[in-house]
């Protein structure tokens, strides 16, 4: 009766280790976890694969361009008549023709990749700069407690509330008036932009964070104040920062497009930047719509680059979906 | 309920307060300072230096400050330094335009925006749903001016659909009575007016909703995902409720919550994409106003921009915050 | 270590929590009293039941003991030394000495930190163990006391089951060596057949190390199980102590009798024969509680004179403490309960109102 | 002819990437009319699943599937259609669910979510319905219901909430009631008041009640016979008696060797299950419990067991049941796992 | 209302014309206007005593019919047309005249800031009595109306501005009695708050063939209609709309999908599109001149006549021209237009030629010169349809022949006019100007006749011979003058001219009967729907 065939006591031993972890691998962090799920997901792979390509041409691209993107080769040989409503259009030379300078637009395109990265980055890395130090030093005080904490938060909030209140582009217009119209303005107004939006995000997610378990278990544990701010609330809070991060790079370069739209863009357009260029081909719509179809198309696709691996993220990293 | 009324309105004082000091500082460090907003291009040193007499400019910051809060509390926000005129007089007459502008894209908005949600959430997986999700985020990625560039090039231009620019033809001749041209139009039984205003606003306002459109998608569709997935959803069908009301009194009521609450986020929003489509559709609000004052630098007309709409960003979400202690009453009890 | 050493003494430990409202900033209008004047001694060595209804005031009770939530009043006093006047480096010292265990097993531990640093954060903090070698030792011999294979260690809390990210919890508490461990719901979050396996592994682990508990449960059964003395609380406070035999046997504060009789049995018998005592109602908020004695809104001995004026304090009777004023008269069977009509309860608030503080952070801006 | 027949009911869940679960594997119960019948298990085992099939309530989801039957009084609600089953739902069966607050719909007054039911089966409206609502909430012992009506359940503690949701589902009468966990949520001096509740409208009424619950002592308490499920299967149905007395399916034995005793001494050990619920072996492949099971032999694993029904009018799922008082054992549990995790 | 619109639906919409306009017009009262959105609406409201010929720049008979000026030059007799009647049913005559007068000379208070009456100081100076001692004395004297045709205007001294700048619609004839039922004199407020009178916001009344009829500001929209009673040539059309869309694609647009049949500012690259679509794409003879001004304080190395006339040879202009100008542009040689009498074919000329330029600068020392390069930003003018594009490149010219180039970008108003006519932290800026009337005066004499902190340099020689040409009351005489400065001018070269380009006009495929005008002085009386 109790002969045991030892293929069936593996299986057993097999399955009931199926169910557990097996030893020979090493434990999986949250993030490589989010990682995985976002390497299943095809919306983050398109957003990801778009995404390099932009972050490619933009670093590498400058170098490869046939011709100098703020020579007007045009105007000198005296084919690009913009008075006069002529502008070559592509060409087996110029792939995607001249603009109203003359320029070679596709040249453009491939410079004004690394300066709208550049814009969008930089904006971004302003506005979470900023953000995260007013969110950071809220949720430091809410979380602290106390007079004085509270006090701090909430005077820090309501400064927060009242940016909130302004409509970003008033926002950015008061800083550009302020500033001046240059590239930093611009990089500076976007970013002030979305400084509200990650202070609060940041406050919050440390609010809550503060009031986990864990914190007070390692307060339990006699863990200093600071340290545990930095090794548990900090990183904990970071998810969401950094997936708003990523869809503020979207908005940014969008944002940064408006601002020339409305004349409080980087003037100088020796600058190749999509949004300068699509600023500029406005006088143009008539005669060559392509000018401003360019740019527009590549600020959208890039746009949803970030914006879909964004999501991807935010999915990823949803701790309602983790399992 | 007053008490939150109250307590709202009485939240918007240090808004403003803080408001107050930001724009104040921001007027005094114009380049130029506040004399050559005023004086623009003709102003020798000795006029410049009337003005600043004239204006106090040479008392104590405190004094200045003090006088500045006063003529705020006065609504009197100066004198728009491109037009000459009161700002306040007009704001006023371009405060309806950009009124009916909103409001028009927010119906368009709230109207398409949730039923489209809806669908996609009931229908999750399906077309729709993958139309809508991706419509959605190339209406958060495309730039408004332009898709109001778009928008006219196609349906003004080239089919004639549409009027271009402006609000109302001018070889109608409507009465004005309240500037809000629909409302006029209607009131005074103009129904060709109120219908060529009505035409005029299909445009911009299909521009101007792209992006609360595209949210309110988003957010609808999520939040019927989640209420879907509700307990209380499934008692309903528990009851045996039939789909119909099991959905409309169940299911949307409660996704409308957060839905609610965005709409009242974008509606600061709003006002930003205004700027923008009025200037692209010649379109006479407040938009279309402050975009000029932006190239102007009219700094009068845009500080006053700024505490309307600080206001009135404070004041739809009151309302926003009202009609959602409507909805949930869990609200109700503070 | 001598037998019925007291390790820890609280006296009149009380933990009131603001209620603020305002209409700009906050005042304070109220407070919840979620501890309201609590004495008890823990034995060393001993472990000491902590049970009541949900919102009774048990977990405050259990972080204010630790001082982890500071005390609005009273003492504590741990091994002769009161932590309530500490300051605060000396206190952080002194958790190497006293641990909590937490009832979410998930939520007390973080996500993103693997288990050999969620066991190594104590250390370091301390300053125990020399080397890595040291700690690493240290490590293995806790993981080996509460049956977690070595291979955790490289592993995050999300890839291990219920049972074992408790023992994790466990282990984070033992690694330091601790003299007495709070043990917050420890097993309510789990199956019934892990709860077990973790039960008896509190037991052994105090048999082995001499540890002392103060266990708390809203589960009866649980905590008479592993316990040496029960408390029972009523609205931040105890109504009754008592070893914990006792307790089933001869109830003696009118709670105690309607909570034991409201513990469902799996014995078929003892269900069918048992006389089930129902309260009537629910229970008060603790920002209002009642006059005189909390309980008597709901006692079905309630008596006309004493119980809603003057408030009961502990009185030893036997080898039990309680706080009433007839528990020898409902003892004797000279009272009779009788019926209570129900009051109505309002819970407490429920988080913030919503609006737009909850601003939802959507992709998508005009500028 | 019971009033409910389950019969080798079905639920497996697959989705893209993901393994199958079957939740619930060939369930197969009767409920008679005025019958109290438990379902127990742990947490996962399937009674949710199941009562959710059996009420055509599952998420409508790509990648689920129902097998099996669950006749009611003739109809069998599986392949009922949407439109009937709603006619049935709430008037002939209705259900009560583990979480009160979450179950209630916040933004809706008590008073409408207790009428509608009764405005969509009994055809009552206005004045007449909410008297009849306010008599429902009363005889849940809610009390002055006539402005309770009126009231949002989170105004309501959750002891009231539950009582709400128990007036909701006999509003009609229904001849089965069926309760997810109606008292996991609760203290247990409110889950003793609900559950006296809920004999008493047993009782009155006639109802049959599925009770579903992992709480051993609840159907101690309240079935008349039970059903013990792991893995998605009935492993052990018994009347409560035989059951609690001479548990026969080890993992019975287990569930009921782990949980402490109020009445019992200070001091025994418990004998826990070793393992998690994790430690599943497909049903198909042996017993899903062998992982765990301390009196397992070679043939639990291979074949799976079928259900074998004894002469006392029980039957479990197992080929080496714990003995009877008296009896020898089949096997020696030597077979235990030396180095088990738990 | 409705029995309004009633007629207008029978009358078929070919009577009314929407024409696109850049901007609000800022008032209705040209006295104290200086926009051109204000102007063009006077031009069709009101007439002056003299006016240009239609289509060019020539003093021809307005509501005078004739005019001479006594020997001295300083007093001017007007005989004027008679039967003329104002909108408000009044008579105009000698009287009226004087009383226009008079009210423009006779201006207090905030009247006399340059805000209110800015061309009345340009030409006349001052007032009666002025409150600002930094004002000039006035140059007009007195009027007198001899009898109900004839009028006498005297001045204090002969000026090359009479009677020239009495074509200005800011010498437009007003109502007396309107003038006075409105208040129009009464311009209240303060300087930083001007507020106008009734007549110029509500009820502007003039003679012209169009009469006021509403201003929309809710619709951006400004209303005239027929003047039934006119006593030349009645308007063709029945209602003339005025719509503002300041967005220069929008307005493109809306005549592409016929919101309106007509607009004004259209972009230079527009116009071979447009034409090529059937529009009537009028363009008026360039009446303007881009230039590049030097400012000789700015930079020392700039007072080197050699740097300048570097910077002359260094410039591109031709290429400039054919690629950023609309057709019709020309790369100027003097300081204005060769429709100008006065214009001078023999001057100085600096063809491109980097290689000299580059000759030039070493030879003046100046082979390390860094220049600040000032450039408007969001703005077209006549002259300078994309300011950005032209300083891109001028400034790729200069750097081509080695002068360093500091961009700075300032906003138009108030920013740039600004720091590029005040101060002397400028280098080198362009600007331009577009004549208001046609005499070389008003295009070198306002540039160069005294010092001025634009070109920062002090030519007594030149300046008095500006004051000579402007005092000399013979015509031929003060032409010859006129030659002489511009060969002076350009030999002295303070800037350079560059080019002078032809603004364009558009009316819809069915519009005809307008005829462009250098000054924009189109006359939309005439215009008609062909049918
Ligand atoms: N930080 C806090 N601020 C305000 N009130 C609090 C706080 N913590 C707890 N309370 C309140 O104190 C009372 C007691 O809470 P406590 O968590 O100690 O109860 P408990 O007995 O542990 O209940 P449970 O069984 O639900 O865990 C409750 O009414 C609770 O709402
Ligand atoms: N919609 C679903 N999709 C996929 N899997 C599901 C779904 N619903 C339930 N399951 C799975 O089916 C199994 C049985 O779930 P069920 O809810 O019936 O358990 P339960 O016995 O009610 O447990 P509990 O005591 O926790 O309520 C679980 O493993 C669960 O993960
Ligand atoms: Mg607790
Ligand atoms: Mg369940
Ligand atoms: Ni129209």
């Amino acid at each position: 009766m109790t002969v045991t065939t030892g293929k069936k006591r593996d299986k057993i031993d097999r399955l009931a280790e199926l169910a557990a972890v097996r030893d020979d691998e090493r434990g999986v962090s949250l993030w490589q976890e989010a990682f995985r799920r976002l390497r299943r997901n095809p919306a983050a792979i398109v957003g990801a694969v778009i995404l390099a390509l932009f972050v490619l041409v933009a670093v590498v691209g400058p170098f490869f361009v046939p011709y100098g993107a703020t020579d007007s080769i045009g105007i000198r040989e005296g084919v690009v008549k913009s008075g006069q409503g002529i502008i070559p259009g592509p060409s087996g030379e110029h792939w995607l023709g001249y603009d109203h300078q003359g320029r070679d637009v596709f040249s453009r395109m491939v410079v004004g990749a690394r300066q709208t990265l550049l814009v969008g980055v930089v904006s971004t890395l302003i506005g979470l700069a900023v953000g995260a130090l007013i969110g950071g030093i809220a949720g430091a005080s809410a979380g602290l407690g106390g007079r004085w904490g509270r006090w701090v938060d909430s005077t820090l909030m309501r400064f927060v509330d009242m940016l909130l209140a302004l409509p970003s582009l008033l926002l950015a217009v008061s800083v550009a008036a302020l500033l001046g119209a240059s590239l930093t303005t611009v990089m500076i107004a976007v970013g002030v932009v979305s400084v509200p939006v990650f202070a609060r995000l940041l406050r919050g997610s440390m609010i809550s964070q503060s009031n986990s378990d864990y914190v007070l278990a390692a307060t339990s544990l006699g863990v200093k104040r600071s340290r545990i701010a930095l090794t548990h609330v900090v990183p904990n809070s970071l998810a969401p920062v950094i997936v708003q991060a990523t869809l503020t790079l979207a908005t940014a370069i969008i944002e940064a497009a408006a601002l020339s739209f409305l004349g409080l863009g980087n003037p100088d357009s020796t600058i190749p930047e999509w949004g300068v260029m699509l600023a500029d081909a406005q006088p143009y719509l008539g005669i060559r719509p392509a000018l401003a179809i360019y740019p527009a198309v590549a600020i959208i696709v890039t746009a949803l680059g970030f914006t879909l691996l964004g999501e991807a993220m935010r999915e990823a990293l949803d701790p309602k979906l983790r399992k | 309920m007053f008490r939150f009324i109250v307590r709202r309105l009485l939240q918007l004082i240090p808004t403003l307060f803080g408001l107050s000091i930001l724009l104040f500082i921001w007027l005094r460090r114009l380049p130029g300072g506040p004399e050559t907003a005023i004086l623009g291009e003709r102003g020798t040193p000795e006029m410049r230096a009337a003005i600043r007499r004239n204006l106090g400019l040479d008392e104590p910051i405190l004094v200045q400050y003090g006088r500045f809060i006063r003529r705020m509390i006065r609504l009197d926000l100066g004198t728009s330094t491109s037009t000459k005129r009161e700002v306040t007089t007009e704001f006023l007459q371009r405060f309806p335009g950009t009124v009916e502008l909103t409001v028009m894209a927010m119906i368009i908005a709230i109207g398409v925006g949730i039923p489209l949600g809806y669908l996609a959430a009931r229908r999750r997986g399906r077309l729709l749903d993958h139309l809508s999700v991706g419509g959605s985020l190339i209406g958060i990625c495309i730039p408004v001016f332009f898709l109001a560039y778009m928008l006219k090039a196609i349906f003004a231009e080239n089919l004639g659909w549409f009027p271009s620019s402006g609000r109302q033809d001018p070889t109608i001749e409507a009465t004005r009575i309240t500037n809000f041209f629909v409302l006029d139009g209607l009131m005074t039984r103009e129904w060709d007016a109120a219908a060529d205003a009505l035409w005029h606003l299909v445009l911009p306002g299909l521009a101007l909703a792209s992006i609360p459109l595209a949210i309110i998608v988003r957010i609808t569709r999520a939040s019927v995902l989640e209420v879907l997935g509700e307990d209380f959803v499934r008692t309903a069908e528990a009851k045996g409720l039939t789909e119909n009301v099991v959905r409309r009194r169940h299911v949307l009521r409660n996704a409308m919550l957060p839905v609610a609450t965005s709409i009242g986020l974008l509606a600061g929003g709003l006002l930003s994409g205004a700027v923008l489509t009025e200037t692209v559709f010649a379109f006479s609000g407040i938009g279309a106003f402050v975009a000029e004052s932006i190239s102007q630098r009219d700094y009068p007309v845009l500080m006053g921009f700024i505490l309307i709409i600080a206001v009135v960003y404070v004041l739809v979400n009151l309302i926003v915050d009202l009609s959602y202690s409507l909805i949930d009453p869990r609200v109700r009890v503070r | 270590m001598t037998e019925n050493e007291i390790l820890v003494e609280v006296r009149d430990l009380k933990v009131h929590f603001p209620i603020t409202r305002g209409v700009l900033f906050d005042r304070v209008v109220g407070h919840v009293k979620a501890v309201d004047g609590v004495d008890l001694d823990i034995p060393r060595g001993r472990t000491y039941g902590l049970v009541g209804e949900s919102g009774c005031g048990k977990s405050t009770l259990g972080r204010a003991l630790l001082q982890l939530t500071p005390p609005t009043g009273g003492k504590v006093t741990f091994d002769g030394i009161d932590l309530t006047r500490m300051a605060p480096n000396k206190l952080r010292g002194m958790r190497r000495r006293m641990q909590m265990i937490f009832q979410d097993p998930m939520s007390s531990l973080d996500p993103r930190q693997n288990v050999e640093s969620i066991l190594t954060e104590g250390l370091h903090a301390h300053g125990i163990g020399e080397s890595r070698d040291e700690r690493r030792r240290i490590i293995s011999e806790t993981l080996d006391a509460v049956g977690l294979p070595r291979w955790a260690l490289s592993r995050y809390p999300h890839e291990f089951s219920g049972g074992q990210r408790q023992r994790i919890g466990i282990a984070r508490a033992l690694v330091l060596g601790p003299e007495l461990i709070v043990a917050d719901e420890p097993v309510s979050a789990l199956d019934v057949s892990i709860q077990a396996q973790v039960v008896n592994l509190l037991d052994e682990l105090q048999d082995n190390l001499g540890l002392t508990y103060l266990v708390i449960a809203h589960d009866l059964a649980v905590v008479r199980h592993i316990s040496d003395v029960v408390g029972v609380m009523y609205l931040g406070a105890l109504v009754e102590e008592a070893p914990s035999d006792r307790l089933y046997s001869e109830p003696l504060h009118p709670y105690t009798r309607a909570l034991m009789s409201a513990v469902p049995v799996p014995d078929p018998d003892v269900e069918d024969r048992r006389e089930r005592i129902l309260l009537a109602g629910d229970l008060p908020s603790p920002a209002n509680p009642p006059s005189g004695c909390r309980f008597h809104t709901r006692c079905p001995w309630a008596q006309p004179t004493r119980c809603a004026e003057e408030r009961p304090v502990l009185r030893q009777i036997g080898r039990s403490r309680v706080a009433c004023h007839w528990a020898e008269r409902i003892a004797s069977g000279e009272l009779r309960p009788h019926r209570v009509d129900a009051e109505l309860v309002r819970p407490a608030d429920e988080g913030e109102a919503p609006g737009v503080v909850s601003a939802p952070t959507e992709p998508g801006s005009y500028v | 002819m019971a009033l409910l027949d389950v019969d080798d009911l079905s639920v497996t869940f697959s989705r893209r990437g993901q393994r199958t679960v079957h939740a619930v594997d060939g369930v197969s119960f009767s409920v008679d009319a005025g019958e109290v019948v438990g379902l127990v298990g742990e947490s996962g085992c399937g009674k949710s699943v199941t009562s959710l099939a059996i009420m055509g309530l599952l998420p409508k989801q790509r990648g689920t599937r129902i097998g099996g039957k669950a006749v009611f009084d003739g109809t069998d609600l599986i392949q009922l259609d949407d439109r009937s089953r709603r006619d049935i739902r709430g008037r002939d069966v209705a259900m009560i669910f583990q979480d009160p607050l979450s179950s209630l719909n916040p933004v809706i007054p008590i008073g409408l979510q207790v009428t509608e039911v009764l405005t969509r089966h009994r055809g009552m409206k206005g004045d007449a319905a909410a008297k009849e609502a306010a008599d429902l909430l009363d005889r849940v012992g809610i009390p002055d219901p006539r402005r309770r009506l009126k009231e949002y359940p989170h105004q309501l503690s959750g002891g009231m909430r539950q009582r709400a949701l128990i007036a909701m589902a006999v509003a009609c009468k229904p001849r089965l009631l069926i309760a997810d966990e109606p008292t996991t949520a609760l203290d247990v001096t409110i889950q003793a008041q609900i559950l006296e509740l809920l004999k008493e409208l047993v009782r009155d009424s006639g109802t049959a009640l599925v009770m579903i619950t992992h709480d051993l002592g609840v159907v101690a308490g309240m079935c008349d016979t039970i059903n013990v499920l792991y893995g998605g299967r009935v492993v052990e149905t018994a009347r409560r008696r035989p059951l609690f007395a001479q548990p026969r399916h080890p993992y019975t034995v287990g569930l009921l060797g782990s949980v402490p005793r109020l009445d019992a001494g200070r001091g025994e050990r418990l004998t826990p299950i070793p393992g998690s619920v994790r430690d599943l072996l497909p049903w198909p492949e042996g017993c899903a419990f062998a992982p765990r099971c301390t009196r397992r032999i070679d043939a639990c694993v291979g074949e799976p067991p079928e259900m074998v029904p004894t002469h006392d009018g029980r039957s479990y799922r197992c080929v080496n049941p714990a003995p009877l008082p008296g009896s020898e054992p089949v096997v020696p549990a030597d077979t235990r796992r030396e180095e088990d995790k738990a | 209302a409705e029995s309004d619109r009633g007629d207008d639906s029978g009358g078929s919409k070919k009577d009314t014309l929407v024409f696109g306009v850049a901007g609000d017009p800022k008032v209705l009262d040209p006295s104290f206007a200086s926009d051109g959105e204000s102007l063009r609406m006077a031009r069709q409201v009101f007439e002056t005593l003299v006016r240009p010929e239609e289509g060019g720049t020539k003093v021809t008979p307005g509501l005078a019919e004739s005019w001479t000026p006594d020997a001295a030059g300083t007093t001017w007799t007007f005989k004027l047309r008679s039967g003329v009647k104002f909108h408000d049913g009044t008579d105009f005559n000698a009287e009226a005249v004087c009383v226009n007068f008079n009210r423009w000379y006779n201006s207090k208070g905030l009247m006399q800031s340059p805000d209110v009456t800015p061309y009345w100081q340009d030409v006349m100076g001052g007032f009666a009595k002025n409150e600002d001692p930094e004002l000039p004395p006035s140059l007009f004297k007195s009027c007198t109306a001899k009898d109900a045709t004839t009028v006498d205007l005297a001045f204090t001294r002969v000026s090359s501005k009479i009677p020239a700048a009495l074509m200005l619609p800011s010498f437009s004839m007003h109502s007396p009695k309107a003038l006075e039922q409105y208040d129009a004199s009464n311009v209240a407020g303060t300087a930083e708050d001007i507020k106008y009178p009734s007549y110029a916001m509500e009820h502007p009344t003039g003679t012209g063939p169009f009469k006021f009829k509403s201003w929309d500001v809710a619709n951006k929209t400004l209303t005239l209609e027929r003047n039934e009673d006119y006593s030349g040539t009645k308007a063709k059309l029945k209602t003339l709309i005025f719509k503002t869309i300041s967005d220069e694609n929008a307005r493109k647009q809306a005549l592409r999908s016929g919101d309106i049949q007509g607009y004004d500012l259209v972009g230079p690259a527009d116009v071979e599109p447009l034409k090529g679509e059937g529009f009537n794409v009028l363009t008026r003879p360039a009446f303007n001149i881009l230039y590049l001004a030097i400012n000789q304080k700015g930079n020392p190395k700039l007072a080197d006549v050699k740097v300048r006339q570097a910077i002359a040879h260094a410039l591109n202009r031709q290429a400039l021209v054919d690629s950023k100008l609309p057709p019709g542009a020309k790369v100027a040689e003097n300081f204005l237009p060769d429709t100008v009498e006065g214009w001078n074919g023999n001057v100085t000329k600096y063809d491109y030629n980097p290689e000299k330029a580059k000759a030039l600068l070493a030879e003046a020392g100046a082979t390390n010169l860094t220049l600040r390069f000032h450039y408007p930003t969001e703005v077209t003018r006549p002259y300078m349809p994309n300011p950005k594009d032209i300083f891109e490149l001028l400034s790729a010219d200069l750097q081509a022949v080695g002068i360093k180039v500091q961009p700075i970008p300032l906003k138009w108003s108030p920013d740039y006019l600004n720091a590029t006519t005040s101060g002397s932290a400028h280098d080198i800026h362009f600007l331009g100007w577009t004549g208001d009337y046609g005499d070389a005066y008003n295009f070198i004499g306002t540039m160069f006749d005294r010092p001025k902190d634009e070109w920062g340099f002090s030519n007594k020689p030149l300046f008095d011979k500006f004051q000579k040409a402007d005092t000399t009351a013979d015509m031929g005489a003060r032409v010859e003058l006129y030659k002489e400065l511009n060969a002076d001018v350009m030999t002295f070269l303070p800037g350079v001219p560059i080019s002078h380009s032809p603004p364009a006009i558009v009316f819809g495929k069915d519009v005809t009967g307008v005829k462009a005008s250098p000054l924009t002085d189109e006359r939309y009386s005439t215009a008609e729907f062909k049918s």
